[in-house]
């Protein structure tokens, strides 16, 4: 899946994050856009691809951001049910309830020493993790682990 | 102990990396800076009994180094904000 | 199998539908679910169920809870074995295997019982006066001695085949305790809308309420419990976790707890065997309870005295009835229901109360049948493997029993508020410490805010849940219902910390059972100094036993308080730690057992070095290629032919764990030449440069390469070692140090995959596989930058050369890392390509003299490693001004060097030291050390970097090399550092 | 009363009511030659060296607490010196060999336990690092012996030797002369010894204040009154920055808290201390059968003597699975101390800018091992006003010349040593 993280020039953040908000959380021409950090957003783009991406955000963003393409670096896993939040909340410390972690939300966490961006993109319940890549089979050994107890 | 966050919120310990007091500028004044003004900078802490300001860096989630007021006698903490624009950067 | 003789014909939460077998010691008993081994054994008849510490003293089943201190047995087998669990909370399955401890050849004969014969020789803190002459006997005879005489349980050195999982919880208000209080608590903060957590260790709700023959709102106290909590479990916003322990409570409301998930299951395939929680809660009501104390007198250890509350519980929660001739002996009127109970379990009930008659408030609630004694104590018992009477003072009447049970009051449980810090203060009433937490994080309900009394402690639940859910922001609304509760006799307890020294022997009576701590013990620490309750639990070692005290503080520090003529209030108390009660590692750890400890990092490659045979080494959480053995081959032979490979064709090897950050933004020049000790800002679009770090006290920090691939974008690679400190480091310098800066920057270590290209044939082999990209010296020389594709695939080529030869690094996104490694591998073979590890690298490197970890520990200043020139000084930059600093620059700084033997066989070795002189030792003795040591197959012989006393100057000196761990010494000569191509012409042709 | 076989069984003769306390409990007197801030293992010991080596009696020690209730009491209890750095191998194998004497010198049995000490490592550049430092040692004429796997196994064999380990073992560094001590012990037999020499040990006596006339230390304003003294030292730990202040030094240190952890006692598994390669991890199992051991630093400045969740999920992760048979033996207790870290994790003993006040300070982990060899080369400057040898370079001044001791190569930050 293609990845963007942009981040915000010198005094431009509160212009960009303007440009940008509206964007949040919405699948708007393909992108998933999520706050990741101040003046900073990540993006999934699940059909376009990385040059494609890079057009549409230049094109919304000019001189306001720089753009560092992660496709490569990431990989990203989707877990989905009920126990969804269970399982995760074996490897983090993050509160899933829906309050602390509403749908269209994102976070960047560790998950059993493993740097993880968690999002919530089409609602609750449902959580795509993206971790670096050199991480992957570790992390998928850990969480085969922890849905043990739901299969 | 858990930190706030002013970006991602409450967080546990282990997702941050302390980065000391937080008191200390690095010396501006470059060739006139004395000697020991730098051993100071570099070496010399109060290391207080209470009150404490103190880096801590979000590096488990937000990457962002923030400036932390907490008690070294209670652990509570009674302020964190984020030190970019703190110093002068503009954040959001 | 033997019939349960103690088993009542009715009553008890247990399932008598079904019987169960388990062992103890190896002789096979029956039970019933719902048991503890605790009641089980005492069913059949078996109060003897282990050995004490220090004297072997025979003890019995002592309380029917966590704070068990005698009845301490070792369950399981092999990997399964589990010492030092308390009988009181094993929940009994078919099969189960338990054993006694602590005691040889048996439990009812244990030779080292002798140690109570010895017990006047052994008073506390003997062994600090003795066991000193002759001096070699103390390590030679006396400590085996004592070692193997200690310890209770024996660990199986075998790993653990069970599963652990770890939790977290995040709640409003966290209930600690289903009792009474717990329950009420927990069912007003839900109501009002509050995530409620209600935490308790036992399997069944109730608290003691499932020991009590008492009704609430016309229900045994038990089965209202069950309601309320069954009520509890339909509500979405509450968690009901039971058998869990709530073990520690840490800074911010996080709390950690374990829960037994599998251990009273027979079999279990799915399920951990403990899961532990960290839960974050915005509010605690401590309602956890009491723990009756025990009362201190002669023979107070002996098998079948234990305390009245458990007495009472074995009879209404198990139905056993413990013994039929009971002596209850109480200083509080709690003890009588025990005596009733026991009565009506059709028991001969002698009650003896150390208060005077008066003082009684519930001599009406007694039967007809139970004879009581006012104003006398226990002063002797008969009996050493089981109570067999017992002798009053000052009375001196004799009275046969088989059973004793004592009360001395109870002890709330404050741990949790006291593991943060704060202290308790002592509360006249009750005799007991209580505590009030300042603040509204927490509060206390019932009996471990000392209110003995069932309505009230009903009524306190009920006021904390409410209050508790204000606190977390919710509406609380209407009145609450209290439910109705029979009335208790009041607890009008009269302090009795130790029956006079007049009525009984001080040596004899025990406070702290496990540790075989006495009153005589306790009078010998106040005698000799050590009044302070620190320093008699110290030097007496009373409350350092697995219970951790929690039968034993309260009356140890009322005898203090007596022997030190002061109330106990300012004798003070000792502080609670973590753990409330002792957890298990592996529950703690969770999944990071094992291989599972660490995550595991693997480069994109990785499956390729694996599928050809490569030996793999740890680089942090990295498995990276080490070398590459062929048949037959041993790690020198495969590293030699690498590296020979590499030097006169061409080789690969895989470099992707390099740190690999990328810079935006106009300023991105201006923070590089700031962060390095050389400048960026000027250098040319597609280029690169070797550039150093330092920390801000001038030593070296890293290295790596800058390139600058825009005129605002840079691509820098730091260490693999470093990556994230040095990003770390960044994000703070440009955070805090320089926000003015317009850079922007991220890691993308992941987002690509490297390879070095390297050997004469390196050109050429590229030259065919990349497209798009002239690599003809002329277009791109050495130090140059460019884009390229391979096979259609992006890939980024840089010119620069870690070995020494003509090289290029290939830079992909990781994504096609393994394709474009394979296609250079395919391009290469005509060549002979071949794939080299890091040990070839550490060779070639060493070769050229590039410095790396070994020499840049943190210790080395640039100008140490002959990179002082690189040093701009007409910039700021992080640790010039302390760079420059005397000590650093001065003489005897350990410098570079490179190192080759005299006699070209010799072999010598990283580690090893430089010496002037052979034969002496001494602060000043060593002139440095080796740093990197190879053995070169160009030159045929042995070649090593060292840092060495004012080193530069040396060039041409012979030194000895020594290793006396190895016993090794070498004639070395001192040369400069770069042996392979000093000028650098390989690399530029 | 001497201490010995004879004595117990004659006093248990009379039921043990005829012992002695072990030291007095005197008023403050108005002055003393010496005061010594500090009733811990150090101060203690600077008392009785300053009396044994130097004939000074007339020294008052000032407890804030009971004494002995700072790290004296909360530590490891592991005594070793196979250090890095020459300056500090010097130092603590003098310390080290005064150790070997300590009970016979007291008359106090410390119980020292030379079991050996064993750093295990994992990759090859580990064992250099380790070989490095081993012959570091050797050539300091300290003992070191470097083992490969199997003569690790042989010495500990409840390490995890298994083709699972996340970190195979490769060898070990064993200092066969390492081991531990009865930590409370070392502070009760120095007051006892030192208050046998004529020394006031006065607990409940916390200062509160210095009194400096003309750049010269007069005494100290404490919470029972002014004492005067002709030469004040320095010797409290956790708390140097604070009482440094008092006298107006600035200190290079951070205060932060080590927690320690015990388990329930179980029948010997483990003969030597270990420390391993892939974690902040040493363990020892005491005589008495506990598992006793340390985790990494909680790593934020603390004065608070209890430490976080986080560390304990990682030292209850590398105790499993560093000695898988640890998975079912539980945790008992577990609580901090607060270490005076330095910047470059080395100690400070040395003169102030004020005359006759001297300081000694800045132990990092290494407060318990230094006990004896801190107390003689501190009562040495104290009594000599010129540093010992031994610690002539654990300095203030190093900090600005740049000749620091940085066992660790970290640089100065006090959390990562």
């Amino acid at each position: 899946m293609t990845q963007f993280q942009v981040i915000a020039r010198k005094g431009k953040s509160i212009a960009f994050g303007r440009k940008l908000a509206p964007l949040e959380g919405v699948e708007a021409d393909g992108l998933f856009i999520c706050a990741s950090g101040p003046g900073e957003y990540w993006v999934f783009a699940e059909k376009l691809c990385a040059c494609d991406v890079e057009t549409v955000l230049g094109k919304e963003l000019g001189e306001t951001a720089s753009l560092f393409d992660q496709s490569h670096g990431r990989i990203v896993l989707r877990i989905e049910g009920p126990c969804a939040a269970d399982v995760l909340a074996k490897g983090t410390a993050l509160d899933f309830h829906p309050t602390a972690f509403p749908a269209q939300g994102a976070a960047h966490t560790v998950i059993e020493h493993i740097p993880a961006l968690v999002a919530q993109r089409t609602g609750l319940g449902c959580y795509d993790i993206s971790v670096s890549r050199s991480y992957g089979l570790s992390f998928i050994t850990w969480l085969t682990e922890a849905g043990r107890e739901f299969n | 102990m858990r930190i706030t966050c002013p970006w991602c919120g409450p967080r546990p310990l282990s997702e941050f990396t302390y980065g000391g007091d937080a008191g200390k500028t690095r010396p501006k004044k470059l060739d006139k800076a004395s000697p020991d003004e730098w051993a100071d900078y570099v070496y010399l802490r109060e290391n207080p009994a209470g009150r404490h300001v103190e880096y801590w860096h979000h590096s488990g989630g937000c990457r962002s180094w923030l400036v932390v007021t907490r008690d070294t006698l209670s652990h509570e903490i009674s302020k964190t904000v984020l030190a970019y624009p703190l110093a002068g950067g503009a954040g959001s | 199998m033997s019939r349960q003789s103690n088993r009542l014909p009715e009553g008890g939460l247990i399932d008598r539908a079904r019987s169960i077998s388990f062992t103890f010691d190896g002789r096979e008993f029956d039970a019933h679910p719902g048991d503890t081994l605790a009641s089980a054994l005492l069913a059949n008849g078996v109060h003897l169920t282990g050995r004490s510490f220090k004297y072997h003293r025979p003890r019995g089943i002592y309380s029917a809870g966590p704070e068990e201190p005698n009845a301490l047995v070792t369950l399981g087998k092999g990997g399964r074995t589990e010492p030092n669990t308390p009988a009181t909370m094993v929940e009994v399955y078919d099969g189960l295997d338990a054993r006694s401890q602590n005691r040889w050849p048996s439990l009812k004969f244990d030779l080292l019982a002798v140690n109570s014969l010895l017990k006047p020789f052994f008073p506390a803190g003997f062994y600090y006066k003795t066991f000193m002459w002759p001096r070699s006997f103390w390590y030679r005879l006396y400590e085996p001695m004592i070692r193997r005489a200690a310890g209770l349980g024996t660990l199986a050195n075998e790993s653990d085949p069970d599963r652990y999982e770890k939790a977290h919880a995040h709640c409003d208000v966290l209930v600690v305790g289903a009792g009474p209080a717990g329950l009420m608590a927990a069912r007003e903060a839900a109501r009002a809308g509050a995530k409620v957590l209600l935490a308790d260790d036992q399997p069944l709700p109730g608290g003691h309420l499932t020991g009590e023959n008492i009704d609430i709102d016309g229900k045994p106290g038990a089965a209202w419990a069950g309601g309320i909590a069954d009520e509890l479990k339909e509500m979405e916003n509450v968690r009901v976790l039971t058998r869990t322990c709530l073990y520690g409570r840490y800074d911010g409301m996080t709390f950690g707890a374990v829960e037994r998930v599998g251990d009273h299951l027979a079999s279990n395939s799915t399920l951990p065997r403990q899961r532990s929680w960290i839960i974050q809660a915005k509010h605690l009501i401590n309602a956890a309870g009491a723990i009756e104390r025990p009362l201190v007198f002669a023979g107070n250890d002996r098998p079948g005295v234990m305390l009245a509350g458990a007495a009472r519980a074995y009879v209404n929660r198990y139905g056993v009835l413990p013994g039929r001739n009971a002596v209850v002996f109480t200083n509080n009127d709690d003890a009588y229901r025990t005596a009733c109970d026991l009565a009506a379990a059709g028991a001969n009930v002698t009650l003896v109360d150390s208060r005077s008659a008066d003082k009684s408030r519930s001599r009406a609630i007694l039967p007809e049948s139970v004879e009581t004694q006012f104003g006398q104590c226990i002063s002797k018992v008969k009996g050493r493997s089981h109570v067999r009477g017992l002798t009053l003072a000052p009375s001196g009447i004799e009275i046969a029993c088989n059973l004793i049970c004592v009360s001395g009051g109870w002890t709330p449980s404050i741990h949790l508020l006291s593991h943060i810090g704060h202290r308790p203060e002592w509360h006249e009433a009750t005799s007991s410490f209580v505590m009030r937490e300042p603040g509204d994080e927490a509060c206390t309900a019932g009996g471990a805010a000392a209110t003995f009394d069932l309505g009230r402690t009903l009524r306190e639940g009920v006021a904390a849940g409410r209050a508790a859910a204000k606190a977390c922001g919710c509406r609380v609304s209407g009145k609450a219902g209290i439910p109705k509760a029979d009335a208790l006799p009041d607890y009008a307890i009269e302090p009795l910390w130790r029956v006079p020294a007049a009525m009984t022997k001080a040596q004899e009576s025990f406070v702290d059972f496990q540790n075989d701590v006495t009153v005589a013990d306790l009078e010998l620490a106040q005698r000799e100094g050590f009044g302070h309750a620190e320093h008699a639990k110290r030097y007496t070692t009373l409350g350092m036993a697995t219970d951790q005290g929690k039968l034993a503080n309260v009356n140890a520090l009322g005898i203090l308080a007596d022997l030190q003529g002061r109330p106990i209030a300012e004798t003070g108390t000792t502080t609670f730690r973590p753990l409330t009660s002792p957890v298990a590692f592996g529950a703690i750890a969770g999944q990071e057992r094992g291989s599972a400890y660490r995550p595991v990092r693997h480069s994109a490659m990785h499956s390729w070095h694996e599928n050809n045979g490569a030996v793999f080494t740890q680089a942090g959480l990295w498995l990276r290629a080490y070398y590459y053995p062929r048949e037959g081959e041993d790690f020198s032979a495969a590293v030699k032919r690498e590296v020979l490979a590499v030097r006169s064709s061409v080789g690969m090897v895989d470099v992707s764990t390099l740190g690999k950050i990328e810079l935006k933004g106009p300023d991105a020049g201006t923070f590089l030449d700031r962060l390095y000790i050389n400048s960026f800002s000027k250098m040319k679009v597609n280029r690169a440069r070797y550039g150093v770090m330092l920390r801000e006290d001038g030593m070296v920090f890293d290295d790596g390469t800058v390139s600058r691939l825009g005129d605002e974008h840079y691509f820098i690679t730091v260490t693999t070692a470093n990556a994230s400190g040095v990003m770390q480091h960044m994000e703070f310098c440009h955070q805090v140090h320089w926000p003015e800066l317009d850079v922007q920057f991220c890691t993308v270590s992941e987002a690509w995959s490297a390879m070095a290209v390297a050997g004469p044939n390196a050109r050429d082999v590229l030259a065919s596989a990349v497209e798009g990209l002239d690599l003809s010296n002329d277009a791109f020389p050495f130090m140059a930058v460019g884009e390229g594709t391979i096979r259609g695939v992006p890939v980024w080529v840089f010119r620069i050369s870690f070995s020494g030869e003509l090289a290029y690094e290939v830079y992909t996104p990781a994504g096609f890392g393994l394709g474009v490694w394979q296609t250079i591998m395919e391009a290469g073979k005509p060549l002979g390509i071949t794939a080299y590890g890091t040990e070839a690298m550490t060779v070639m490197r060493t070769e050229k003299g590039h410095v790396a970890g070994p020499e840049l520990d943190g210790r080395t200043t640039a100008a140490d490693l002959g990179l002082g020139r690189m040093m701009s000084l007409k910039k700021d930059f992080i640790g010039r001004w302390m760079a420059g600093r005397s000590g650093l620059e001065g003489a005897g700084r350990l410098q570079l060097v490179g190192l080759k033997p005299v006699g070209k066989s010799e072999t010598f070795r990283m580690g090893a030291h430089l010496v002037n002189d052979l034969g002496v030792t001494g602060v000043d003795v060593s002139q440095g050390h080796v740093t990197t040591c190879v053995y070169s197959p160009v030159y045929g012989h042995y070649i090593g970097l060292a840092v060495l006393k004012n080193g530069r100057g040396r060039s041409g000196e012979t030194l000895h090399v020594v290793s006396p761990l190895h016993n090794e010494v070498v004639e070395v000569e001192v040369v400069d550092p770069v042996f392979v191509d000093p000028g650098g012409e390989k690399m530029r042709v | 009363m001497r201490y010995s076989l004879g004595a117990i069984i004659r006093n248990a003769a009379t039921g043990h009511k005829h012992w002695p306390r072990q030291w007095r409990e005197p008023e403050p007197k108005k002055a003393y030659d010496i005061v010594l801030v500090g009733g811990g293992g150090h101060g203690l010991a600077t008392a009785y060296y300053l009396a044994r080596n130097h004939g000074l009696t007339n020294i008052a020690v000032l407890e804030k607490g009971y004494l002995g209730n700072g790290n004296i009491g909360r530590n490891t209890t592991i005594v070793r010196s196979n250090y890095l750095c020459p300056q500090n191998i010097q130092f603590y194998e003098h310390s080290l060999k005064l150790w070997e004497g300590l009970s016979q010198d007291l008359n106090y049995n410390v119980m020292l336990s030379q079991r050996g000490a064993l750093v295990v490592f994992h990759t090859p550049a580990q064992r250099d690092a380790a070989v490095r430092r081993g012959n570091s040692l050797r050539l300091n004429g300290v003992d070191a012996v470097l083992l490969d796997r199997a003569g690790v196994k042989k010495l500990a064999p409840a390490i995890d030797y298994s083709p699972t380990a996340r970190f195979p073992v490769l060898g070990g560094m064993l200092q066969p002369r390492g081991g531990s001590v009865r930590h409370d012990a070392v502070a009760w037999g120095f007051a006892r010894a030192a208050d046998a020499r004529g020394i006031d040990i006065i607990q409940n006596c916390e200062v509160t204040g210095f009194r400096i006339e003309k750049g010269r230390v007069r005494g100290v304003e404490t919470s029972r009154g002014s004492i005067m003294a002709k030469k004040v030292g320095i010797v409290v730990a956790g708390r140097s920055s604070l009482v440094g202040k008092m006298a107006g030094l600035r200190l290079p240190i951070e205060s932060h808290v080590l927690q320690c952890f015990v388990t329930e006692a179980v029948k010997p598994v483990l003969d030597t201390v270990v420390s391993f390669g892939a974690a902040h991890f040493s363990i020892v199992q005491s005589d008495k059968g506990g598992l006793v051991f340390n985790g990494d630093l909680d790593g934020y400045n603390s004065y608070a003597q209890r430490g976080n969740l986080a560390v304990v999920e990682n030292v209850a992760a590398s105790a499993a699975s560093f000695m898988p048979c640890m998975s079912r033996l539980r945790l008992l207790r577990h609580w901090g101390g607060i270490n005076d870290m330095t910047m470059d994790g080395s100690p400070i003993i040395t003169k102030t800018p004020v005359k006759g006040l001297f300081f000694n300070g800045g132990w990092c982990y290494g407060g318990f091992k230094a006990t004896p060899a801190s107390g003689w080369t501190f009562a040495y400057l104290i009594a000599n006003a010129e540093p010992h040898s031994l610690a002539s370079s654990f300095s203030l001044s190093r900090f600005e010349t740049g000749l620091v001791i940085n066992e660790s190569g970290t640089g100065p930050l006090p959390g990562t040593h």
